[in-house]
């Protein structure tokens, strides 16, 4: 159970952003999750710069507003970033939410929003999905196995 | 006497708790009612003084087990009005007893054989029958739902055909609130011999009602939405209907005689309980059912009637509010969901959770249902007698509040 | 500081009773175990502060009922020294997860498979396989049980052939007392890809233990038996295992997604509890599981190997005593079967029953393994850490005056 | 949950005498039940005289005492009786086993011993099984139905 409350200002201006659909050109991967849990869906499109990080990202969610959020933090984080960063970032954002621990927030400062998550437990997959989104898109991109991480 | 929720309100504990320091407005009661005190401690007494395994013991406290546990059958059978007590079969859930009705009547049939449902069940409802379809081949042939959020039963006459051989279908939806009415459907299935099997998970905990009246062959519902305890549930059958039903599950107490060559069942209900049966919470939903029928519930109806209605109306005052549901009170519960324009689910029970008002937000086991309204989920305020104006009162202020953090978004 | 009876019994509230008028000597605990105290009120606290439903709910509640739920799924896989919390299935006892695991692994299987169990299953190892010879045509291959009452593993090499999908034995037999040794038949199983499911319901009580050491693929127990409540058991399962296996009951909660068309299932656990699971019968589990954990039970083995010794010592100063099971402690529990000659095990458990003596007499659902002795029952005694010398002694008074009574019969 | 002592003399005298099987000569029916509860197993054979009555009663009890005494009771009550008295006598064997009520020793004296099983509810069908059996043998005497009443 969390106390904090989960809208504060940082999360609710990443959602408005989040709550358009973003869409990049000629992606190299393109991955589409649902959260079982209630039925959202998020779309995480990625092109690649020629070392293999991350050059642009697009989204395209339904779903709740920390969904939303996540998807426009993530698109902040992981520009620029190799698939092993982002696979940290992931780390870190589920960590974050699991501990409350500042630590993490100043190697992802963009996660920083999501902190007031902490302890709803049934949203923090609302959180994760479009990060997991992309490493499957990444995944598909080289041709690997596209099955959820 | 006026009915008086408080009176209610102090037989249940955790409505004096405060979660996470708020006040608790709980809403949520389609998914799982609140407890009585009396109920726990009938509870209690029966894991202190009763308990044994039943059915096979002679000693003292294993007739004393039987005698609690079947006397909990006889207060259930009183609470539906049976025939017999043996039409009583205890499951551990709507679901379980949802599918060992699909599995019993399921097992004769074949390609061909045709099952109407509806768009509006519940996933009980309709994951049993879909795994049916994988299993046997039947067709499974599904009755819209009307714009109003009701089973279309104008559809009943061009899906009912000869093949049909069960028609099962909530007594009321778990989304909409909408009752149904089962006198068309009980004649579409008497012309063509078909089983009727009533989703009563939402109904039963209304009051006393009369399953073989209603013309059902089987009725199922949950205890823990009838102020008992999880874990526990009933399958009601007429005598001939389970007689003529397969077991479910295989173990202890459900046969009659076995060997390594064979195996005879024993008579309804025994052949439906394999196993160490739930008896704690059979003992609790006989208490939970003693209960309702006490007459604390006498005036209830109107009571929730009046604040369903004070919901609903207050919804259609807010721009973007959509009401998935009936709009006035004729045949329908105190389940009210809605959509905000703009506003998911989980965001809208989120924040209601912020001023301690409990909602659910999601498809309620309904996708389908969700489907045809175009929706992935809804807000979902239901009510019970314990519910008060200041709860109703509570919901708008936490709705307001949403559309507040939302507005601009 | 050695083991003392007397600091369990205080916490068991049910043993200071007097049933009858008598002082209680519960020696059934193979039937269902007593339950302390800290397992009631961690029941009752949940109910009264965190009872809601589970995994959809966002509201305060509902998360404290879902963190509850899958706490104690937490220490069932501790208990059990499980990989993962997911390798944890909630069922509603031993029953319904060997039924769970008979239609998940034997949906694929047909005429010329093979399945091998022995002759003494208990019937919930034994029903849901008959049943499953008569839908799906596969053959069963019965292990035969010596005369000490122990499953003679020296048929494995006959009986376990190329076709055989699974094995299925009980880890201790509830007639007999005698622990099977899983070593062979898990090699037995490799040798031709078979699954081993393992039926802990008389052995998981006696503390923790390491399913996947054993080698088992599957291992079912139930909540009552390790002084836990009613209508709770647990599925555990290999990863890979449960991860092939498909659903057994369909509902809520166990879907990714569904549609009138086709259903795609969650992972495990989720994808085998359809429903609202028994979720204040979960928390109670996990209370009783952390109380045997908690060191009170230390020397609690010695203490019952020293009663069951000497309840099988006074049995054979006793003529025309038979007891059916090993007459040492070497690889057995304190379950003690035993017949007298010309007594019914009906009028015995009676008798003794007047004595405040509870014991059970019967088959003890295990009919087959009943005819292998030729016999139609036995009166069974079952220890617990709470059982005394003086329930020993109780016990003898008791059987002499059976004896007395039926003197001449 | 009773209270009474079961195995009172009179139960006792009667068990002994129905623990050796007893055969009739020519049986006009003959019935096997089980009780399901126990795997006990009664058979019960019967002769009819020219009016249709008992003329006598044979017995084979694999079971508890109160099944032996019950076979050996069931004899002495039904010997002379029609079907439907000896209906009635199951009736009022119920109803003492339920009630506990003296009214029923007076019409059938020899049932009095059954009063101590009041109670017991787990035992109560080892006490029927014998008059059970002995209408299925009367009804399979008469060609009819032999399945169990
Ligand atoms: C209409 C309806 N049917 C079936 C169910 C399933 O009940 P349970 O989860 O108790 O098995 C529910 C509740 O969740 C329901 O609302
Ligand atoms: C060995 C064994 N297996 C299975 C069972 C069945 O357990 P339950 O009745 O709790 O489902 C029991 C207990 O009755 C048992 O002793």
């Amino acid at each position: 159970m969390g106390g904090k409350d989960i809208y504060e200002n940082d999360i609710m201006e990443l959602a408005r952003a989040g709550s358009r659909p973003r869409y990049i050109d000629a992606p190299d991967g393109t991955a589409t999750l649902d959260n079982p849990l209630c039925g959202d869906r998020v779309t995480i499109e990625m092109r690649r710069d020629k070392e293999g990080k991350i050059a642009d990202i697009g989204h395209d969610v339904r779903g709740c507003a920390l969904c939303q959020a996540s998807a426009v933090a993530l698109a902040d984080t992981a520009r620029g970033k190799s698939p092993v960063e982002i696979n940290a970032a992931l780390s870190a954002l589920q960590k974050m939410l699991k501990d409350d621990h500042e630590h993490h927030e100043k190697a992802w400062p963009t996660l920083a929003a999501f902190r007031s998550v902490h302890g709803h437990k049934s949203r923090y997959e609302c959180v994760l999905l479009p990060f997991r989104a992309l490493l499957v898109a990444i995944s598909e991109g080289e041709g690997g196995d596209a099955s959820r991480p | 006497m006026a009915f008086d929720p408080a009176r209610i309100r102090e037989q249940f504990p955790i409505l004096a708790t405060r979660p996470m320091g708020r006040p608790l407005h709980y809403l949520d009661n389609a998914a799982t009612a609140q407890i009585p005190q009396t109920v726990i401690d009938a509870i209690t007494a029966h894991e202190t003084t009763h308990r044994a395994n039943v059915t096979r013991g002679v000693h003292a406290l294993a007739e004393a087990a039987t005698e609690a546990y079947e006397g909990a059958r006889h207060i259930v059978a009183r609470y539906m009005n049976a025939t017999a007590d043996s039409e009583v079969v205890f499951t551990y859930g709507t679901t379980s007893a949802i599918n060992l009705a699909a599995h019993a009547l399921g097992e004769g049939l074949g390609e061909g054989d045709e099952i109407v449902l509806s768009v509006a069940e519940h996933h009980a409802n309709l994951v049993p029958w879909l795994m049916l379809r994988e299993r046997k081949g039947v067709t499974l042939r599904f009755l819209p739902v009307t714009d109003e959020g009701r089973i279309d039963l104008s559809a009943l006459n061009n899906l009912v055909r000869e093949r049909c051989k069960v028609i099962t279908l909530t007594h009321c939806s778990n989304v909409t609130g909408a009752i149904t009415d089962f006198r068309p459907v009980v004649a579409a299935a008497r012309a063509v011999g078909a089983k009727v099997l009533v989703d009563g998970a939402q109904m039963a905990p209304k009051g006393q009602f009369d399953a073989s009246e209603l013309g059902a062959d089987l009725y199922a519902f949950s205890g823990h939405k009838v102020y008992g305890p999880n874990g526990i549930g009933v399958l009601w059958g007429r005598r001939d209907v389970l007689s003529a039903m397969p077991p479910f599950m295989g173990g202890g107490g459900m046969i009659r005689s076995v060997s390594l060559e064979s195996v005879t069942y024993g008579d309804p209900p025994k052949r439906f309980e394999a196993g160490t049966p739930p008896i704690a919470q059979a003992v609790g939903l006989g208490a939970a059912l003693n209960w309702v029928m006490s007459g604390y519930l006498d005036g209830a109806h109107k009571h929730m009637d009046r604040l369903t209605l004070r919901i609903i109306e207050r919804l259609q005052g807010i721009p973007g509010a959509r009401l998935v549901g009936p709009a006035n009170m004729e045949e329908r519960v105190g389940v009210v969901s809605f959509a905000l324009d703009g506003l998911h689910p989980h965001d809208i029970a989120q924040i209601l959770d912020r001023h301690g008002v409990a909602v659910r937000g999601g498809h309620h086991c309904a996708e389908p249902l969700m489907t045809r309204f175009g929706l992935t989920g809804t807000a979902r305020a239901s009510l019970a007698p314990y519910n008060t104006d200041e709860d109703v009162d509570a919901l708008f202020e936490a709705i307001e509040d949403a559309l507040r953090t939302f507005s601009g978004h």
